[in-house]
């Protein structure tokens, strides 16, 4: 939770239109599911920073990793640097993951929402949990860090929607059918939000407690804002707003109202 | 002793004075972004800048509009947060005390629906310790009823600032919408009433349309625009009001550098609000007050009262 | 035969109709951004335009304001040319020959300091061959008398358009300005008033200031803006005019790409007028041309009348 | 007078803060004086093209030179430009200045106003003219390009303004001295435009024909928007107002009215 300049140090294609950035940065050690906030230019247009999570963490070095696909002027703007160049951000940001230790866990993860997921895998490993990392993407040049993830000691299930590899169709089909015999303590998922609300549905079907990562338009990122509010139950049952910069981003899935009235 | 060493008068004077209130300086944070400075206190030392201004306050809590709430435009921020706050009585019992326990004065800004609504928020306002003056949000474009209803009419203004005025013996100060045909019409209506100070500008009122999915990117369809992209709206509100009104203007709308900062004081301005910067970056405002001295430094200037109003025209227009 | 070999029936269908103009697409030039077409002709194949729209013409000659008359910001560009144009007779003399060689309509903008000016140039140019209808600028806000005076209020606005409505059987299209509280009520008097069309937005007042030098930047002092900073402001304001009033709108505003003039077509812009973007690059038109026909391929949208209006709102504003 | 997309061939540091770019790029033949008007980014801030003076131009190549100073958005933009980038220009662009033969001419250029008069004292020369070069710098260090010059024959004479080179003053005081004994058949100059009233005066007092380029900010740059009109006179003595994209950059000196009426 911090403002500071960053330097890159690589920044490389990893998969069509996913880019893989090392940072070096001087921050406080920052938990799975947190974001930084970096600014993606020098002027004003784009104006303001860009919500990227972190993707890995090496403290020796003092590296953060990001994995970002480009999708806009932000994210073209990133993918154009160069090691040297220097990058302003802000965090880690955010409240993360909320990890047990010694548990079985399932993570879901659809396309960039792999991004967290990845960092969030080797920490539940180091707590001593049995990690099942369901990873769905659209096609088999999309999968990354399959032989890393093998290493650490995860168990790695694939979903391609074009069926080019793993199981073919939706990620959340294939943790389905998982969920008929496995037994997991908890699921942690990122991804879009339609595959979210069903993790969220099969979740509360298997009564497994689920975290999600949500995603909002940002500004301030500090919570200072109330941009990026979005629409979660209170204890008592009534709707109320909270952050996804500071209260999220990620929330207890049973919290999030997936349907506010008209989208 | 060199200049600039004695504490008592330090050099150069940035001091403004401002509706019976006396700044340190002239920055202050523009109402909406920059919470109730808890959000910020992290990043930036609220001790140094000019006054604590809070995000608009109402009477009950508020939820704020459907999201997204904020979409970014060339240059610019649309935003539709809907007044979320935590009304009146929370802000009292759980904002306040931290924002007391710093130096500069605190500037409570108020919206309602009614013109009684505004002048019930002056009445409790008044008591409580730290409050050092209201700003009334008659601009705010993202709600239903009130806010820049109000402000559009110059006689529907006064009737608030009136109302406010007669609730109060705080400092008031009106903030204004640039969505109007003759702002200094509005302005002069609000000096009238009884005004200490005006704030312009609020947000111009936009919309963003997402054309893949065919439909507005705001959950509220429409939103207020910030940033650089009105800066030159801003200026022009500022300079016109300026000329028209006895009393100080603070100005606003696209500050994010000492340049504009400087800009909006040699139009008129005796003080400057910082918005859509702190979202971008929260140390702006730090920024800014040190640009301003290093300005006046190297232009051996002694005090920041010399340059407001100094813009040099060259005919009347 | 495939679907887009008809030459008679060219897929997808890009035609509209516009205050009895039929515009083989809709895309033309801002007034003001384009000249009088020569300018343009080097880079640009005019008869691929949706039609041709000049810079405003006044009865008189008219040298326009002191340099500098245009200054960038962020995204934006602000100007304060002051209507430089050779006057009426040497526009029909010397520019309506070249104009009326293409095959898209032209639309002829006027502007006066008098109604009666208006009148007068409406009279003169009916019987000019080759114009196909004029545009009434009652809204350029770098003009001292007239103008922006005439478009800032309904009844004003309404006296214009009523004296050109009487004085020409040529379409009209009444060009709007932003500065104003309520853009409906100037859009509903001048339908009213028996304008065949309405087109919005002309630029919004500013001004830019030389924080080194102290002084305003335009000679002029204050300017216009447009741009991609005003987007969201023109967005809004077409939106609101186009399901408040019968007759067709023009929708300009920071239209850059297809994407942009997309936007406008969803909010209800019959056609859209390109300015700042062609002083940028002198193809944009070609390109907006070419990218709305992609995108009506891509989607298989057969006509682009099924886009225009076409915006999801959830609910009514 | 086209549209195209140049490739950087180079583009490195001369001076402080001074850049020599070259361009390869497919356009007509440019004459000395006339301009290209380039885009300086991608997105909307900075959003005008800028324009700059044809510093040089290379036919078997098909290469432009610039030589311009990094004062603000645009030109820092061009600074960071690397061999191989794409740069949109328009041009060349507007009226350059005309040229006799086999007649002796002062070149009069302050600061980066030597960016035309290069190109115009390489064509002077090839037109069998003699060329005095007036070169007015603030300090040594911005001195440019002497052996070239020196190279193609032209005679340099030197002002700095630090005096730590050649006559120490202003260069428009060291033509003024020069001129008290050398005869010249036509004055050329670019640079400040208090300079170039003083260079005027100088033409008018000595009934020499001047050719200056002038300034003014720009918009199209095709003579469309009359964002960069300014005032000169007509041949009736009044004051109309004529383009600088379009109608200049370069005037004749009389022409131009050099104190409009309030700067
Ligand atoms: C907490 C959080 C963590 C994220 N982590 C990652 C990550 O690790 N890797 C990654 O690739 N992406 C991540 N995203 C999404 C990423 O922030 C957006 O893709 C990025 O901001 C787009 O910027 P742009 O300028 O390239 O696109 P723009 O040109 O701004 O817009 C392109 C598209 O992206 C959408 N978009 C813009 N801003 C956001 C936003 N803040 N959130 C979601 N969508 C947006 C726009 O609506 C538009 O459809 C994260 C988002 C959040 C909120
Ligand atoms: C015909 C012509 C030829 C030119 N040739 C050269 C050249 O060969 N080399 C060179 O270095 N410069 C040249 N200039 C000046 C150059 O165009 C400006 O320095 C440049 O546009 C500044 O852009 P910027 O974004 O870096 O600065 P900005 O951030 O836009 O502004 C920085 C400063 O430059 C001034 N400026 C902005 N635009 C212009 C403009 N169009 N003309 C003059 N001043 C401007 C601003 O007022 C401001 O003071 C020429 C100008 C003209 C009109
Ligand atoms: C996210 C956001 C929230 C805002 N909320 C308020 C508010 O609650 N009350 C208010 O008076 N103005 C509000 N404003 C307007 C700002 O105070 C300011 O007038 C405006 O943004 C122009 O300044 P800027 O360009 O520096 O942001 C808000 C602006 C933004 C961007
Ligand atoms: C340089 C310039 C000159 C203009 N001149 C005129 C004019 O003569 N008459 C007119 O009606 N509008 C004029 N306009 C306004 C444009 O036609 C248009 O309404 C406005 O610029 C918004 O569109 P844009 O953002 O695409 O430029 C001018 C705009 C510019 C930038
Ligand atoms: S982005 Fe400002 S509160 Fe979350
Ligand atoms: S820049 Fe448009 S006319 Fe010269």
């Amino acid at each position: 939770m911090s403002l500071w300049i960053g330097e890159v140090v690589a920044n490389f294609l990893v998969a069509p239109d996913i880019y893989r950035m090392r940072l070096r940065v001087d921050i406080e050690e920052p938990g799975p599911g947190q974001f930084v906030h970096l600014r993606c230019g020098l002027r004003y247009d784009p104006l303001l920073r860009r919500p990227l999570s972190i993707h890995d963490f090496d403290m020796d070095k003092g590296e953060i990793e990001l994995l970002y696909r480009v999708v806009g002027k932000g994210t073209a703007w990133l993918a154009a640097r160069v090691p040297g160049d220097k990058v302003s951000g802000l965090g880690p940001l955010g409240r993360g993951f909320i990890l047990p230790s010694g548990k079985t866990l399932a993570l879901v993860a659809g396309g960039i929402g792999f991004a967290p997921l990845f960092f969030l895998a080797r920490k539940a490993l180091a707590l001593g949990n049995r990690v099942i990392f369901y990873l769905g993407v659209r096609s088999r040049e999309h999968l990354l860090r399959q032989k890393d993830l093998a290493e650490f000691g995860v168990q790695l299930e694939i979903a391609t929607e074009d069926g080019s590899a793993g199981f073919p169709g939706l990620v959340t089909d294939l943790l389905a059918a998982h969920l008929r015999n496995l037994r997991f303590d908890g699921i942690f998922a990122c991804g879009p939000k339609n595959m979210l609300a069903a993790v969220a549905g099969l979740a509360a079907t298997y009564s497994i407690p689920a975290q999600v990562s949500l995603e909002e338009h940002m500004a301030c990122g500090l919570g200072a804002c109330r941009g990026c509010a979005v629409p979660v139950y209170r204890e008592d049952g009534n709707v109320t707003y909270e952050n996804v910069c500071s209260e999220g981003p990620v929330f207890p899935a049973h919290r999030v109202v997936w349907k506010p009235s008209w989208r | 002793m060199e200049k600039g060493e004695d504490k008592a008068h330090p050099y150069p004077n940035l001091t403004v004075e401002l509706a019976g209130l006396k700044l340190q300086n002239p920055v202050m944070p523009a109402s909406g972004t920059f919470g109730f400075g808890e959000e910020y206190s992290r990043y930036v030392d609220l001790n140094a800048l000019g006054a604590l201004v809070t995000k608009s306050i109402t009477l009950e809590p508020r939820l704020g509009n459907l999201p997204p709430r904020v979409v970014e435009t060339p240059a610019g921020l649309l935003n539709s947060i809907g007044l979320q706050n935590p009304g009146l009585e929370v802000f009292i019992r759980e904002k306040m005390p931290f924002l007391r326990r710093f130096k500069p004065p605190v500037i409570v800004n108020i919206a309602g629906s009614t013109v009684e609504e505004y002048a019930e928020l002056a009445r409790r306002l008044e008591k409580v310790p730290g409050v050092a003056a209201l700003e009334v949000n008659i601009s705010c474009p993202n709600v239903k009823e009130g806010g820049m209803a109000f402000g559009s009419d110059p006689q529907q203004a006064a009737r608030v600032i009136k109302a406010v005025r007669q609730a109060t013996s705080l400092p008031v100060i009106a903030k204004l919408t640039p969505n109007v045909t003759d702002i200094v019409a509005v302005a002069q209506a609000v000096e009238e009433a009884g005004a200490d100070a005006v704030s312009l500008i609020n947000t111009l009122t936009g919309m963003a349309v997402d054309w893949e999915k065919r439909r507005p990117v705001l959950g509220n369809i429409v939103g207020g625009l910030s940033g650089p992209a009105i800066k030159p709206v801003a200026l022009y509100a500022v300079w016109r009001v300026a000329r028209a009104v006895r009393v100080p203007v603070i100005g606003m709308g696209g500050i994010m550098s000492a340049r504009d900062a400087l800009e909006f004081l040699l139009v008129g301005a005796r003080a400057v609000a910082v918005g859509t910067a702190n979202l971008v970056s929260p140390r702006s405002m730090l920024e800014i007050i040190h640009g301003l001295k290093e300005y006046l430094r190297e232009h051996n200037i002694d005090d920041i009262n010399e340059i407001i109003g100094g813009l040099e025209v060259p005919f009347p227009l």
